[in-house]
This record gives structure tokens, C-alpha cells and sequence, in this order.
């Protein structure tokens, strides 16, 4: 394995700080454009459901969270690539405090109760 | 036309192949100690397995995923891993006790112990799955487990007081052996909602190729096939709570299933409980076979196809084989088939979380079914059932040591 | 167009150009690049990545096994990204299954066993 | 008791299911979660505990003098087959050892004490003359040993509710 290459698989479900190491939440998507013959990474998604932090972030528990409402308590962010530093898998960072960073439009949430859920209720400003 | 045919076709084989080792014997326990006050027990099941049959079909029908693999694909390996594991060691315990209901049918009839039928019996499930196709797996073992039909015809030749009968219906506390009241209530349901049910339906969907246009056939299949399924096994209940109970008759040992009917049917009696044990375990023992093979080949990505031959998916084809095999060698070792019955029931009932909860989220997630979500009844209803499977998982330890036979 | 990695690619079944099952995307590898968006450059299959994903333990313990049945092990399939045609529900890629090492395991089997048994 | 039940994996329940959380860095993208995986439900090697109970083993023996005696009926008008009746009795009688052998005369209640012994060996030996009987297929003698299990059950029942009070 080449040293510059990393495994998305590895990354996924990381937590991932920020440049003050606050908890930015764990790492959940990763969205490439398809440009001229290739896939590039365009940003990162991570986030957390506050008060279940500890219950880890399963894919299993993310999805029945979300489902019973549990996106009021989601704490997402976009992460675009250039603010990501993996330069150590084990631990992602980024290189901005998590202030400065945009929060998740959960409009754009491929499951459609996140998105109705998300459109009918004001985004709570952090 | 096609399409009556095929229901038609669905509902008899859900009744033929609803019946197994672990739902004959624990209605036959529970109607020979508590009398009717199990059949909401089996009616609870009953509706859970519906609930749970619409919905996986549902699921393959419009994503053309089964249940393995939305469990894979939605929840990753790390989650996936864990109804794998649980849901192969519990298949395994009931695959064998299928196989000894099976070879207990053959020791009754002939008197050789049931030690020497386990292998040849497992030998010929294998057989029908190498050579057969998922067609004749499913619907040619529950045509022939029509034969259980015996037991409403027992049902009916006793005059049940239909009064008492739908009391039995509504959940009642018991009287007298508590911890074995509530070890028989988990058993059953385990017995009814059984994992690999709804995962080998919703492989059956995706094997016969049924579509979005197939989702009636799927809803009545579901709602009519178990619910008759359910009538059948409260059938046998209540042949238990007319012929052991006023006798005092508790089941210790297996064999004493078989003067069930005797009493009622005479000769024929004997004969039909026997064929009915055989060959409902026999199908049985063919579907868990293949739902083990179809969760394994489905979560790791192997080609899977009973339709197809076994040399074009042979990592399928062999895990059957070797499951199946191992299954009749652990009943050669001389285990209780009864306990084993029992253990196993108990074990299913506590492995229900871990493939009822995910449905949920499956369920929902338009990626999937897209707009055949379901609706707020189907999840309220969900939710409930995970509540209880939950509530069955924290008590089946205490269950297991204070009510196990 | 968008991927998005989690939803649409990863654990997804991958079929050939001839729609065989090939296996599922068990890895996915991303290449860093100083200054630049990393690119995927690949995915992964086999039972060793997936193992790894589970913990160190098993890993070191799927990859001993290989060592042991060389024959049966059948190693990671690397497929470019370029040979990606579709993605979402299916993975499809212009290559032939058959040739991948995720099918070895496979061929092994067919030949050492299966057609050792009758009316296979 | 000739149950070997298989024994399950014991796994913790994991808390924290899915992919990592606070990894330690020894180097290599190591997975450092750590969760039990082979959770399955918590049940330990279960051996069927023996039932201790004195009422609920004269029950139970007494549930077996009635099967003796519904057997030896059935088998009279030829409802159910030699090898089968004859397969039960013996699993009966070996069932009825185990009673008599975990059967703690401390416990028995004073009143019933001195019966109930008795009544387990009459038991037995009824059983043993419907096996000869069905073995030598004279319906004399099973319709005699059915009398007999049937007036053993009777009597076990009694000593049986007698022990619960």
C-alpha cells in the first residue's frame, strides 16, 4: 500500500477533532464528483447525535436515531477536503476550529423523513 | 390468472410450511400443562410473523434486495456481523432439532433409535437441495405438509367450547408454574417468528423474481398464509388441552407426542401425527438450510441461486452441504431432541432484536423501498415488536435456568 | 455527478460485465495527494478487507488462513475506479469476473470438490 | 440425563456496536475498536436443572402411569405401533429410575413418605409386565396392566397434591 494512500473503510466511524482538538463527531459519508475520468473527493461528512455520543456511531444506531427524530439532536458538518487532514488514519483532524465550519443541510439527507423533517422545522443556529 | 395461481399457490404452501418441530412441541407442552391459556402466545407470533413476512417481502420485492443483503449493505460488515454470527449458531441448534423431529418420526414408526436416522435423513435434505430447485424446496415440502391439516380436523372431532377457546386468546397470568408459564410464551413466539423464516421468504421473492407488481400477492400471501399457519399451530394446542390435560398427561419425552391423536383418530391418528411431524420437520429442515446458506453467501458476496445449479455458486452450494451434514452428525451424538427443541425455541426468541430492530430502519430508508415505506402503522407496530423481542432477549436467561424442562 | 462513498459504494454487490456476481465492495482506497482533491483511485474485495475492518485479531487471523490454503486464498481484488460503470443500488464494472481472484476460491472449489460429487 | 447441549461462544453484549471510537495510536491503520462481535444473547451452557420438587416428581410420575395406561389401551385396539409402545415404556421406566433417584426422602412431606417409594417400584414393574405384554401380544394381560397403571395414577396423583400442600 502506497504511503499516501488511505482506506475509507478504516476512516469511517473515526472521530474526528478539530484544530483546538474539540470533537467534531465521527466520520459518516464521504462525497466524490466524477471529473473528467475520475472520482474526487469534494468534502466529508461528520457529525454526532449529541447525548448518544457514547453509544457509538453504528450505522445501526444512526439510522434508528434518525428515525425517531433524532435529527433535532444531530450535530453535523461539512468538512470540505482541503480542511481535512489525514495525514494519521488513526486520527483525522481538521485544520479549522469547528466553529468556522458549515453545518450539514439535512435537506439534502438521501432518507426523506430526515429531508421533510429537516425542511418543516427552522435549523437550530449553533 | 397467473397471479390467483400464485397467490393461491402462497398461501397453501405458508400453511404447509408453517408447522415445524419447535412450534408442534411447544403447543403440545403448552396445551397439555395451561390448557387454551397459551393461544395468545401463538396468536402474538402469528401477527409478528406476518408483520415481519409482508415486510421482508415488501423490502425484496421493490429493492430486489433480500433481508442478508440489506443488512450488509445498510449496516456495513461491523454491524452485519452480528446477526450473522447469532443468526448461524441458533439456525444450527434448530436445523438439528429439526432433523431429530424428523428421525424421532422414523423412530416411532420403526423402532430404530432416531440416532441411525440422523444421517441418512440429512444426507436426503441435502439431496433435495442439490438436485432440486428452490420451487420444489418450498412448495413441494409444504404441499406435502398439508398432512398437518390432521390437526384441525382433531381440533374440530373434540368439540372445543369455542368460548374458552377465544379466551384463551387474550393474555392471562398463569395459576400455577409461573417460570414455565413464561418459558412456554418466549418458546412459542421463538417458535413462530424464527429468523431464517423471513429471511429464506424474502430470498424466495428475489429466486422467483417477483417484482413491485407482485406486492399484493406478497401482502395476502403474508396476512392469509401464516395467519391460517397460526390456526394450524393452536390447532395442535388445543388437541393438547383436550387429551393430555384432563389425563394428566405432561410431555417428559418426545415420544409422548405421538398419543396425541391416537385418542381421537384411532390408528389413523398415529399414522398422521407421525407423517406430519416427518415431513413438516422435513421441510423444515430444508428451508433453515438454505436461509443459513443465504445469509452467508448474501453477506459476504458470494453468487447465490438454489435455481441454479450447485457447481455455478459453489461456495453456496457447499455451505449447505457442510451445514446440513453437521447438523445429522450432532444428532447421531445421542442429543435430547426434546431439550434440544426447547433450548433452541428459547435461543430464537432471544436472537429476535438483532433482525427485527434493523427492519426498521430498512424499512424506512427510501435508498431501499422508496415510497412503499411503511406507513405509520406498520412502524408502530415494528416498534412494538422490537420492544417485546427486547423484553424476550433480558429475560431469556433467568427464563432458560428457572423454566427449562 | 455525485458519489457519495458510504450510500452508494461501499458493502454494495459488484457484477461484471456479463452480470455475475462478482463480490462486494469491501474496501475502498483513497489516494492522498499534496495540495489536491485525493482521488479513488480503487476498490477492494476479498475476504481479508473485510476482515480488517472488523478488528486487528481477525485480520491477522484471515490473512494466516490464507498462508495456510494458499489454493483457497483467495487474495484481494483490486478493480480501478475507471472500470466503474454504474453505482447505487449495484456496483457494475467493464471487466471479467472470472478472472478475479474473488472468484478463485470458487473455481478451486468446482474443480477440487464439487465435480467430485455426483449430479452436480 | 444423556443431554449434551453444545457450547455457545459467552460474548459481552457490546455497548458500543459499530466501527471505532477513541483509537490508541499503535501505529498502522489498526481498527481500535474493540466490541464484542459474537454476541448471542447471553445464555450460558445450560445443563436442564433437575426438577427438585418432590410434588412435581410424583406428578410427573404419575403423569407417566397414565401414559402407561393410555398406551396399553391404544396398543389393545391396535391404534399405535408395537415398536413405538414398546420404545416409550422402556423410556418411561428409565425416567422413573431418574425420579426415584433424585428423589430426596428429607424432603417428602411425612404423611406421603412412606408411599411414595412404593408406589414408583409398583410402577415400574407394572410397566415392565405391559412391555412382556405387548411383546407376547396377549390382551389379557395388558388390559390387566392397564387397570393396574390406572389405579397407580390415582394414587400418585393424591400423594402428588398431598407433597404440594
Amino acid at each position: 500500500m502506497r504511503t499516501n494512500e488511505c482506506r475509507l473503510e478504516l476512516l469511517l466511524g473515526r472521530r474526528v477533532l478539530d484544530a483546538d482538538g474539540q470533537l467534531v463527531g465521527r466520520l459518516e459519508e464521504v462525497v466524490a464528483d466524477y471529473r473528467d475520468g475520475e472520482y474526487l473527493v469534494r468534502e466529508f461528512h461528520v457529525g454526532t447525535f449529541a447525548m448518544f455520543e457514547r453509544l457509538g456511531g453504528g450505522m445501526l444506531g444512526n439510522g434508528l436515531l434518525r428515525l425517531i427524530g433524532g435529527n433535532r439532536l444531530y450535530d453535523g458538518y461539512v468538512i470540505p477536503w482541503k480542511l481535512m487532514d489525514l495525514s494519521d488514519a488513526d486520527h483525522p483532524r481538521v485544520t479549522v476550529a469547528k466553529g468556522e465550519l458549515a453545518r450539514i443541510d439535512e435537506t439534502a439527507h438521501p432518507s426523506s423523513s430526515v429531508r421533510r423533517a429537516a425542511k418543516s422545522k427552522p435549523r437550530r443556529t449553533a | 390468472m397467473k397471479r390467483l395461481l400464485e397467490l393461491s399457490l402462497g398461501i397453501v404452501t405458508s400453511i404447509g410450511g408453517f408447522l415445524e418441530a419447535g412450534s408442534i412441541i411447544t403447543a403440545v407442552q403448552g396445551g397439555a400443562v395451561f390448557g387454551y391459556q397459551l393461544l395468545w402466545a401463538i396468536a402474538l407470533g402469528t401477527v409478528g410473523l406476518m408483520l415481519l413476512v409482508e415486510q421482508s417481502g415488501r423490502l425484496a420485492c421493490v429493492s430486489g434486495r433480500t433481508v442478508g443483503d440489506a443488512l450488509r449493505e445498510r449496516f456495513g460488515i461491523n454491524f452485519f456481523v452480528i446477526p450473522l454470527v447469532t443468526g448461524l449458531i441458533v439456525s444450527f441448534l434448530v436445523l438439528a432439532s429439526e432433523i431429530g423431529g424428523v428421525s424421532l418420526a422414523l423412530q416411532m414408526a420403526t423402532g430404530i433409535s432416531l440416532q441411525w436416522w440422523a444421517l441418512p435423513v440429512a444426507f436426503a435434505g441435502w439431496f433435495l437441495l442439490w438436485k432440486g430447485t428452490f420451487g420444489i424446496v418450498e412448495k413441494g415440502t409444504s404441499l406435502l405438509g398439508l398432512v398437518t391439516i390432521v390437526f384441525i380436523v382433531a381440533a374440530l372431532k373434540l368439540h372445543p367450547d369455542w368460548g374458552e377457546v377465544t379466551a384463551g386468546l387474550l393474555p392471562t397470568r398463569p395459576s400455577h408454574d409461573r417460570a414455565r408459564y413464561w418459558y412456554l410464551v418466549v418458546s412459542i413466539i421463538g417458535a413462530s417468528i424464527s429468523p431464517y423464516l423471513y429471511m429464506f421468504y424474502s430470498s424466495g421473492v428475489v429466486e422467483d423474481g417477483w417484482g413491485v407488481d407482485d406486492l399484493s400477492t406478497n401482502k395476502a400471501t403474508a396476512v392469509l398464509g401464516m395467519s391460517f399457519g397460526g390456526v394450524l399451530s393452536a390447532a395442535v394446542l388445543v388437541v393438547a388441552a383436550l387429551v393430555f390435560l384432563p389425563r394428566g398427561i405432561q410431555v417428559e419425552r418426545y415420544e409422548q407426542a405421538g398419543l396425541l391423536l391416537p385418542p381421537v383418530l384411532g390408528h389413523a391418528g398415529f399414522v398422521l401425527f407421525l407423517a406430519s411431524l416427518g415431513i413438516a420437520c422435513f421441510g423444515a429442515t430444508a428451508e433453515i438450510t438454505l436461509a443459513m446458506a443465504y445469509l452467508v453467501a448474501q453477506g459476504l458476496g458470494w453468487d447465490w441461486s438454489e435455481n441454479a445449479k450447485p457447481k455455478e455458486n459453489t461456495r453456496f452450494s457447499l455451505t449447505y452441504t457442510v451445514m446440513i451434514l453437521l447438523a445429522g452428525v450432532v444428532m447421531t451424538l445421542g442429543v435430547d431432541p426434546l431439550k434440544l427443541t426447547n433450548f433452541s425455541m428459547m435461543l430464537t426468541a432471544a436472537s429476535l432484536p438483532v433482525t427485527v430492530v434493523p427492519m426498521l430502519v430498512l424499512m424506512n430508508d427510501e435508498a431501499l423501498v422508496g415510497d412503499h415505506r411503511n406507513r405509520w402503522f406498520g412502524n408502530v407496530a415494528l416498534g412494538a415488536l422490537s420492544i417485546i423481542a427486547i423484553v424476550v432477549l433480558l429475560s431469556a436467561v433467568p427464563l432458560q435456568v428457572m423454566g427449562g424442562s | 455527478m455525485e458519489l457519495r462513498l458510504v450510500h452508494e459504494l461501499l458493502d454494495k454487490p459488484v457484477l461484471d460485465e456479463a452480470r455475475r456476481y462478482v463480490g462486494r465492495v469491501d474496501g475502498v482506497v483513497l489516494e492522498l495527494r499534496r495540495g489536491a482533491q485525493p482521488r479513488i483511485t480503487a476498490f477492494e474485495i476479498g475476504g481479508r478487507v473485510w476482515a480488517r475492518r472488523l478488528s486487528p485479531r481477525i485480520a491477522r487471523w484471515a490473512v494466516s488462513l490464507g498462508e495456510r490454503w494458499p489454493a483457497l486464498a483467495n487474495g484481494v481484488t483490486r478493480i480501478s475506479m475507471q472500470d466503474v460503470r454504474r453505482t447505487g443500488i449495484t456496483v457494475s464494472v467493464k471487466c471479467d469476473g472470472r478472472t478475479t481472484p474473488a472468484m478463485r476460491w470458487e473455481h478451486w472449489l468446482r474443480r477440487n470438490v464439487i465435480s467430485r460429487i455426483p449430479g452436480a | 440425563m444423556n443431554a449434551t447441549m453444545p457450547t455457545l461462544a459467552q460474548a459481552e453484549l457490546p455497548l458500543r456496536e459499530g466501527p471505532p471510537t477513541m483509537s490508541s495510536s499503535d501505529g498502522g491503520a489498526r481498527n481500535a475498536s474493540r466490541y464484542g462481535w459474537s454476541w448471542c444473547a447471553l445464555v450460558p451452557l445450560v445443563v436442564a436443572c433437575g426438577v427438585s420438587d418432590p410434588a412435581k416428581q410424583i406428578e410427573r410420575a404419575a403423569s407417566w402411569a397414565v401414559t402407561t395406561r393410555e398406551l396399553a389401551i391404544e396398543r389393545g385396539v391396535g391404534s399405535v405401533g408395537r415398536a413405538y409402545t414398546l420404545d416409550l415404556l422402556d423410556a418411561g421406566r428409565k425416567d422413573i429410575r431418574k425420579i426415584e433417584a433424585s428423589l430426596d426422602p428429607a424432603k417428602v412431606p411425612a404423611a406421603v413418605r412412606s408411599q411414595v417409594p412404593g408406589a414408583l417400584v409398583e410402577l415400574d414393574s407394572t410397566m415392565t409386565r405391559a412391555g412382556d405384554a405387548v411383546r407376547r401380544g396377549n390382551p389379557l394381560l395388558l388390559g390387566a396392566a392397564a387397570a393396574a397403571a390406572d389405579s397407580l395414577g390415582h394414587t400418585l396423583e393424591s400423594l402428588g397434591e398431598q407433597a404440594g400442600k
